[in-house]
């Protein structure tokens, strides 16, 4: 039978002389009809480059296929070469034949136009029809990506929709016109991991009704064992290996494709959890942090004459208490509170209520015994600043001088987080996104510092990264008998470096305990959902539930306080609040 | 709405700020009416002969009691007598403002007429020779000084052509439109033309960003031909920094254009103050230069109206 | 842009395609233009150069002077001094109307004049009327001026609109100056101050009819613009003031330029209050460096005559008799270095913007001419009513300044060459000989004895240089050749435009 | 260096950096009096000359040398545009980071008085400005600073205000850095690049505004020559010597041209986000 799509060595480059520099180098695979195909890879190895030149979007981007051939079989049988269409002949395919969906749902509707009016557009350039019909179109459309309420939400404009929405409505778009070949691009990348499950679900739900065939890039492996057929894996521009699922994730063939399924975290249903750091053995220690009853509330005014009229409870009673050398995770969804509890410990947001309590085990510990390191290692370096003047900076701020002592120390650090000795001369952006998050470490480290808060220190990494700074984490945690305040939404971070987890759910901990105990038997019904959402490379084609709730509001009239908490134990040290 | 009023209740702030300027501005300037009214020969008058005269024109009161008087003139609605028109100031000011809000609005639309095609165009050939021929154009038009301009074309017309759009005699819109807009099209062009050049230059830039945005691709990706995807999804986005610059510029155009008007005779507002200060026409100084004020920041704040049309991501007064 | 244009479409289209082509051919209607406008409607306050060439046509003073400077009728038929001098008798025209349809009598005479002199009106001309003790008004028709003393410039100064005739009933109600109600060829329709005036013929006027049935003013205020709209028939007549403009007016082959030198005059304002032009020499070495010919030559292009400070032709001494009229740097270094001040000394010179419009260029001559005897002078140029500030207070070292002439020597320089004169503080130069010879040009009526006088104060006042006195420029009209009649006069007015009239 | 290398590797970058660079060695040497001819010095014999070899420019109504009072004005006029923008430039730098870092009711004071400026009309605050303090070269230069500044408040305080939430100002606060070490390490550092794209367009609007000023007779003071001052003398000549316009109309435009394309140049060198490779 004649594949749906048959690419065959295919070479895309980019710049002046594409050939010169070629970022795809000769890919080749067959998908048949109602397939799907998972295309794995880390950052800049080809994965998005291949799938913009599909369809050919490439050309926009400034790249230039070089090579190759990529034979779609049309509708009516007929094989057409994708790579030597012209502009005219790829928008009558793009859309109708061919469907895409991006990574980031956010940017990639237009912020100007409703949703509405984004849907019809592809009926009206495919079908052709205009007015009430593609209204009606397009409300099938919403319903058949089960967004509640179709009618009303056409006429939003994307900033009035949550991410997970958005994506929704970019399945809806990119399946408008029925294509018989769907290219996801990271589609979930950007999302919770709840609503991933549900992007996931919805997916498999509509390949399974449409019949159409996929390509899936992504590079979470773990993510496609739940949903590809074949999976590729590609590293440099080559796919290093192919072939079919099962096959591919029990048998890898490919040093990297081991790599990428065994060094890199991934969940395991608590049974990956670190080993070390029992907490009895610190009885009797001082905690590190200790947290009582914080809470932050941001005022809401209606304007500017009148007083306050409620607040918004971004955290409304945390407490916890940290132990030096343990690792407490806090993790929750975006909008929880995780981040904002990290920010009111190092005094970046001002609490409203509540105390902290920080003990510092050592004489020689400095003025300045909790420190941060951030997100996004691309924005928490000042890019016009060298390594040297970087690091100097904790120094200066806390009243010291740059003398030979703190050079010395800076050299010693750079190399303990494993960074070339001459990096202090260099400017932030001559370093790789990794080897950044390892001067933010450095940096941080500089004060000596008993307690480190780490937020989503990991998540803007590539995967084999990933592992590998977590790696220097727990080492240098076990050397400075550092205490880990560790932000993550990510439970199979969280699996690899936590002792304990807290979990944090609309700016309350509803669950905290051990890591092993919290992740193996979840007791809160949120906890419950969250870790069943997590994608995992045991569960393949497992069928994610379709649950649209969301997070409640956080506003809340002006004197509202929560009712306290009640808290239930189970075993030892795993205490889960009581629902309802 | 909160937001306007918001906006709305800062109004009284600055012009009370800009009302104090312009006052003292105008009255530490040397001379004064009487001066501009007799020259050299008000060394003549005898001492009572200038008293007089100063409360002729108002100006033998401290400066706190003149100021005082002016501003609670204003809260009654009332902006004073200018001595050069003997009517009061409002009646003057209103009387030119709508030839420069005429020639505003035809500069404008010269310039986004001309401008916004050819940003546009030249965005999307970017770097190659067009586009190049387009900036080189924008550019020197950027760089022509209006008075240059203004004199060049009069000069071309009236020597090279033995014509010339009635000067002198302005027809208001109203009155006679084909009249009206042969006076003002080459006063219009002379304005719009480095206008143009900017909106060009800005378009360009816009689209050239827009272009790269992930929300194009998907447009592209839907089948979506060049045209619609740039006119439909792109231009849309793109038009918030034309907006900021013709706001500005739009702006700055209330307020009159001294040279244009002046080489081209037109009674508009920027030669009515002008005038005024070398007459030391103190209440139409001052009311005149609050006016303009006012204008402003009434553009201003629809320029962010428009913001909000435009672009329904932005919500007014979130900082 | 043009050029393009300039392919395209011939000069018609565009024309067509402007909607210009169609320029009134109203004939009776003179289009007229000038670069700066009235200022006001107070005949008796009004004292711009604009102003009155506007209210020349509005108002009538009780006589005028013509083109060579001699009493003329105007309101009054006739006038006479008595014996003494002390009395002046004026018999009014009977068919003399305001354009409100009263006949002038001598009351409004009357009227007029107690105005003038009245403190609170802040008359400029007042200075020139103090010697009036009282006003006689016998019959409707005659009025007689006491005088205090004999005063033969007085008639002169009655020749000034500033000196008009205006309604008693319209002083009473107090009117002046929002109204213009005169006897004058023309009646105000309309005014729009910096843009525009609308006249109508006035056919009550004494004068007889006017040859054209209205004039029409408009501000154009770039003179390169005026010439555009003369070439383009817009304009049949308009006021030049920049040499530099009107010397093209020439080249156009359907256009006319009419000069006249005027009594005003251009000068270097030394100030000897100051040092070290307190000293004779130094001031007669700046007037000796300073080639005034070349000042004409490079800042009016020629456009003018260098003048002695008489400049009303009949009284005028020829120039080469004066002190140091050529130049003689030689000499000047001499006078420089007997002043102990070889080495030269620096100095500020004023000047208003555009006012007149050869200020920049004339300072920037003599800048370069002072520089060759050590002298080196700062330009200041100012806003011309900050410089009238500064010069009215004295305020500098040297100006440059286009000082008003009037048909009288007395009338033009009591002012600053008389001990009592109100602008004694700006010329800050005492001195016994110029105060005895303007005392007796005053009471002297003989022409012949005046005269004398007169040039023996001339000469010594260019021999002490308090000022420079430079050239004396013309003043500029330009017309279509279609139009006649017009007669241009050393003081500038324009009321000859009463009788032009379009072929 | 790197950004001198990278604009040279940019077309018009190139183009714009020869430009200035020829016109600030013309501003040097007319600033020195390294001029052909003197250019104050009148040859009033030579009057109105039409260009030659004596005057490659010709000579203006004094007889002065064209092409020496046209590099004398460009060190005028470019004195004046430095000055002016470098006030501007410092002031508004000033404002905006204090508006930005010290915020809430420090921001709406600088900002309303930011405001009364803007909505003061530029020629006319200008215009009282040099009337009040009576014209010449640095009293141009203060106007048109004033006139500027409340642009330059407004372009560093919109970036200010951004980078004060960036998460390098939030690690510095977590070491308990000074605010003034946050505010020039962390915030100034980063504005460079926005405000050198600013300045240089900024410089040719000055040229302009001088320009505008001189025809309204604010600006230079004679026998000075500036660029603006030479246009606008040359208004009424411009029959009878048309070289008196043309050729400071050229040098005007070019530079402006100049700055222009410099322009542009450090915008698409400096903005991080056309440094951006290809994902």
């Amino acid at each position: 039978m004649i594949p749906l799509l048959s690419v065959s060595g295919l070479r895309v480059g980019f710049g002046r002389d594409p050939r010169a520099n070629e970022v795809v180098r000769g890919i080749s695979f067959d998908l048949a009809d109602g397939e799907t195909l998972a295309i794995v890879g880390e950052s800049g190895s080809g994965k998005s480059v291949t799938a913009l030149s599909i369809n050919r979007l490439i050309d926009f981007s400034g790249g230039r296929i070089t090579g190759g051939s990529m034979k779609l079989k049309r509708a009516d049988g007929s094989l057409f070469d994708l790579t030597k269409a012209s502009e005219p002949q790829m928008t009558g395919i793009r859309g109708a034949e061919i469907g895409m969906i991006f990574q980031e749902p956010m940017t990639s509707l237009n912020p100007v136009l409703t949703i509405g009016a984004q849907i019809e557009e592809s009926f009206r350039l495919h079908r052709g029809l205009t007015g009430r019909q593609a209204t009606s179109a397009a409300k099938d459309a919403l319903d058949r990506v089960r967004i509640p309420d179709a009618a009303r939400r056409l006429k939003y404009t994307p900033n009035q929709l949550s991410g997970g929405m958005l994506q929704r409505v970019m399945i809806a778009i990119a399946l408008a016109c029925n294509p018989r070949l769907l290219i996801a691009d990271e589609p979930t990348t950007a999302l919770d991991v709840t609503v991933q499950a549900q992007i996931m679900a919805l997916l498999g739900e509509l390949k399974r009704e449409t019949g159409m065939s996929v390509i899936f890039i992504t590079h979470d492996i773990g993510l496609v064992a739940g949903i590809a057929d074949k999976v590729m894996v590609m590293q440099n521009g080559q796919a290093v290996e192919q072939g079919e699922l099962n096959q591919l994730l029990d048998r890898p063939g490919h040093p990297y494709t081991r790599h990428l399924l065994r060094d890199v975290p991934h969940f395991a249903n608590g049974r990956a959890t670190r080993a070390d750091g029992k907490r009895d053995e610190n009885a009797g220690m001082n905690p590190a942090l200790k947290v009582d009853g914080l809470v932050v509330r941001f005022p809401l005014k209606s304007n500017v004459f009148s007083r306050a009229t409620g607040a918004v409870h971004a955290v409304d009673g945390i407490d916890f208490d940290l132990m030096p050398g343990e690792t407490l995770a806090i993790v929750g969804e975006s909008g929880s509170g995780k981040s904002t509890t990290a920010k009111a410990v190092l005094g970046l947001v001002r609490s409203t209520r509540g105390s902290f309590s920080i003990e510092t085990n050592s004489a020689a510990r400095s003025a300045r015994p909790v420190q941060m390191v951030f997100q996004n290692p691309y924005a928490s370096l000042n890019p016009r600043l060298t390594i040297e003047s970087i690091l100097a900076e904790p120094v200066i701020a806390t009243g010291g001088r740059v003398d030979a002592g703190t050079k010395a120390a800076m050299a010693s650090l750079l190399e303990r987080v494993g960074l070339p000795a001459n990096s202090l001369q260099r400017y932030p952006h001559e370093f790789s996104g990794g080897q950044r998050q390892r001067l933010c470490i450095a940096r941080a480290l500089m004060l000596n510092p008993s307690v480190v808060v780490l937020d989503e220190a990991v998540s803007a990494l590539d995967v084999s990264v990933q592992a590998k700074v977590l790696e220097l984490l727990v080492d240098l945690q076990r050397e400075f008998g550092l205490a880990y305040l560790f932000i993550s939404h990510d439970m199979a971070v969280v699996e690899r470096i936590a002792h304990r987890i807290a979990v944090i759910y609309a700016g309350q901990i509803v669950e905290i305990g051990k890591a092993a105990s919290v992740l193996s038997q979840p007791r809160h019904s949120y906890t419950k959902k969250l870790i069943a959402a997590v994608p995992t490379i045991d569960r393949r084609r497992e069928r994610f539930e379709l649950d649209t709730r969301q997070m409640p509001s956080l506003v809340r009239p002006q004197g509202f306080e929560p009712a306290p908490a009640r808290w239930e134990a189970f075993g030892e040290d795993h205490m889960v609040r009581v629902e309802g | 709405m909160n937001y306007l009023l918001r906006r709305l209740a800062t109004f009284p702030l600055v012009l009370l700020g800009v009302s104090v300027l312009v006052f003292v501005a105008i009255r530490m300037v040397p001379g004064d009416s009487i001066t501009a009214m007799l020259g050299t020969e008000a060394g003549l008058l005898t001492p009572a002969q200038r008293d007089a005269l100063a409360a002729y024109f108002g100006i033998d009161q401290p400066w706190f009691v003149q100021y005082w008087r002016w501003i609670g003139g204003i809260l009654r609605g009332n902006f004073g007598i200018s001595v050069t028109y003997g009517r009061p100031v409002l009646d003057v000011v209103l009387e030119r403002f709508p030839l420069t809000l005429e020639l505003a609005v035809l500069s404008m639309i010269i310039a986004l007429a001309v401008g916004m095609p050819a940003g546009i165009y030249a965005a999307t050939h970017s770097e190659k020779p067009s586009d190049l021929g387009v900036r080189v154009i924008a550019m020197i038009g950027q760089s022509t000084p209006s008075f240059v301009l203004g004199l060049l074309i009069i000069y071309t017309l009236s020597a090279g052509f033995g014509v010339l759009p009635a000067m002198g005699e302005f027809a208001p819109l109203w009155q006679d439109p084909l009249r009206n807009l042969s006076q003002l099209i080459l006063p219009a062009v002379t304005l719009g033309f480095a206008f143009a050049a900017s909106v060009t230059r800005i378009a360009r830039s816009a689209m050239l960003d827009v272009l790269s945005d992930d929300y194009v691709r998907t447009a592209r990706s839907k089948g979506a031909s060049a045209r619609s995807v740039i006119w439909r999804h792109a231009l849309p986005n793109a038009l918030i920094p034309v907006v900021t610059l013709s706001g500005i510029e739009f702006g700055y155009l209330l307020g009159g254009a001294v040279i244009v008007e002046q080489i081209y005779a037109l009674p508009g507002l920027g030669r009515m103050v002008l005038d005024a200060i070398l007459q030391r026409d103190y209440a139409l100084v001052q009311g005149s230069v609050l006016f303009i004020a006012f204008n402003f920041m009434i553009v201003n704040l629809l320029v962010d109206l428009a913001y909000v049309a435009l672009d329904p991501r932005i919500r007014l007064g979130e900082q | 842009m043009i050029n393009l244009t300039g392919r395209l479409l011939s000069g018609i289209t565009l024309a067509a395609m402007l909607g210009i082509a169609t320029v009134s051919s109203q004939a009776a209607t003179l289009h007229m233009a000038w670069s700066q406008d009235a200022t006001g409607l107070d005949p008796h306050k009004q004292t711009a150069f604009s102003s009155l060439r506007l209210l020349e046509l509005i108002y009538e003073p009780l006589v005028r002077v013509d083109a060579s400077l001699r009493i003329v009728p105007a309101i009054a038929t006739s006038w006479e001094f008595s014996k003494d001098g002390k009395e002046l008798t004026f018999k009014l025209d009977p068919k003399a109307k305001f354009q409100d349809g009263a006949a002038v009598t001598s009351a409004d005479v009357k009227a007029s004049f107690e105005r003038i002199l009245d403190e609170k009106t802040g008359a400029a001309a007042r200075a020139n009327f103090l010697s009036i003790a009282g006003i006689d008004t016998p019959d409707a028709a005659t009025v007689v001026f006491h005088l205090s003393q004999p005063d033969a410039p007085i008639l002169t100064a009655m020749s000034d609109v500033n000196a008009a005739i205006v309604p008693a009933a319209e002083i009473k109600a107090g009117s002046i100056g929002t109204k213009a109600v005169g006897s004058g060829p023309f009646k105000l329709d309309k005014w729009d101050p910096n843009a525009k005036e609308v006249l109508s013929a006035n056919k009550d006027w004494a004068g007889g009819p006017t040859g054209v049935d209205g004039i029409e003013i408009s501000v154009l205020p770039d003179e390169a613009a005026i010439l555009a709209a003369m070439r383009t028939k817009q304009v049949d007549f308009a006021l030049l003031n920049d040499p530099l403009v009107a010397t093209l007016v020439p080249k156009e082959a359907s256009l006319q330029l009419n000069r006249v030198p005027v009594l005003a005059y251009h000068v270097l304002q030394l100030n000897p209050s100051r040092k070290p032009m307190t000293e004779l020499k130094v001031r007669q070495a700046i007037s000796c460096a300073i080639d005034r010919q070349e000042v004409l030559d490079t800042a009016s292009l020629g456009e003018g005559k260098v003048t002695g400070p008489l400049t009303i032709p009949a009284l005028a001494t020829d120039p080469s008799q004066l002190f140091c009229y050529k130049r003689d740097v030689e000499k000047a270094k001499a006078l420089m270095k007997e002043a102990g001040l070889a080495d030269g000394f620096s100095a500020t010179v004023i000047g208003a913007t555009g006012e007149p419009p050869t200020a920049a260029a004339e300072a920037q001559v003599i800048q370069s001419q002072l520089a060759e005897i050590g002298i080196k002078l700062d330009i200041k140029m100012m806003e011309l009513n900050v410089y009238v500030d500064a010069w009215l207070k004295g305020d500098f070292d040297m100006a440059i300044a286009l000082n008003g002439g009037r048909a009288d020597p007395y009338t033009m320089y009591n002012r600053y060459w008389t001990k009592a004169g109100n602008l004694q503080k700006v010329a800050n130069y005492i001195d016994d000989t110029l105060d005895s010879e303007m005392q007796k040009g005053r009471a002297e009526t003989d022409p012949e004895k005046r005269k004398a006088i007169f040039t023996a104060f001339e000469k010594h006042l260019a021999e002490m240089s308090p000022w420079i006195w430079l050239y004396t420029s013309y003043s500029y009209t330009a017309q279509q050749k279609n139009i006649s009649g017009f007669v241009p006069t050393p003081t500038g007015t324009l009321f000859s435009l009463s009788k032009v009239t379009i072929q | 260096m790197r950004i001198l290398r990278a604009i040279f590797g940019h077309g018009s970058g190139r183009i714009g950096g020869c430009i200035v660079a020829v016109y600030l060695l013309l501003a040097i040497l007319g600033l020195l009096g390294l001029t052909p001819h003197n250019p104050i010095t009148q040859y009033r014999i030579d009057r109105l000359h039409a260009p030659s070899a004596a005057y490659w420019m010709g000579t203006d109504l004094f007889g002065r040398d064209v092409a020496s009072r046209l590099m004398a004005g460009i060190g005028q006029s470019f004195t004046v545009a430095f000055f002016s923008v470098a006030f501007a430039t410092l002031a508004g730098t000033v404002l905006g980071l204090a508006a930005a870092w010290l915020g809430r009711r420090w921001d709406g004071v600088v900002m309303r008085i930011m405001d009364v400026l803007l909505a003061f009309p530029a020629i006319l605050l200008a215009l009282l400005i040099v009337t009040v303090a009576g014209p010449g070269t640095w009293t141009s230069v203060i106007a048109i600073g004033i006139v500027y500044t409340p642009i330059f408040t407004r372009v560093v305080r919109g970036p200010a205000l951004s980078l004060k939430a960036r998460e390098f100002v939030d690690a510095a606060r977590t070491f308990g850095s000074s605010s003034s070490y946050i505010v020039t390490r962390h915030l100034l550092l980063n504005l460079v690049a926005p405000l050198t794209v600013q300045v240089t367009l900024a410089l040719a609007w000055a040229l302009l505004t001088e320009a505008g000023l001189s025809f309204l007779g604010l600006g230079t003071q004679p026998p000075a020559a500036s660029l603006g001052l030479m246009l606008s003398d040359s208004r009424n000549l411009m029959e009878t010597a048309p070289w008196l316009m043309i050729f400071p109309g050229l040098a005007i435009m070019i530079s402006i041209l100049g700055f222009n394309l410099l322009g542009d140049a450090l915008r698409d060198v400096l903005d991080p986000k056309t440094r951006r490779a290809p994902a």
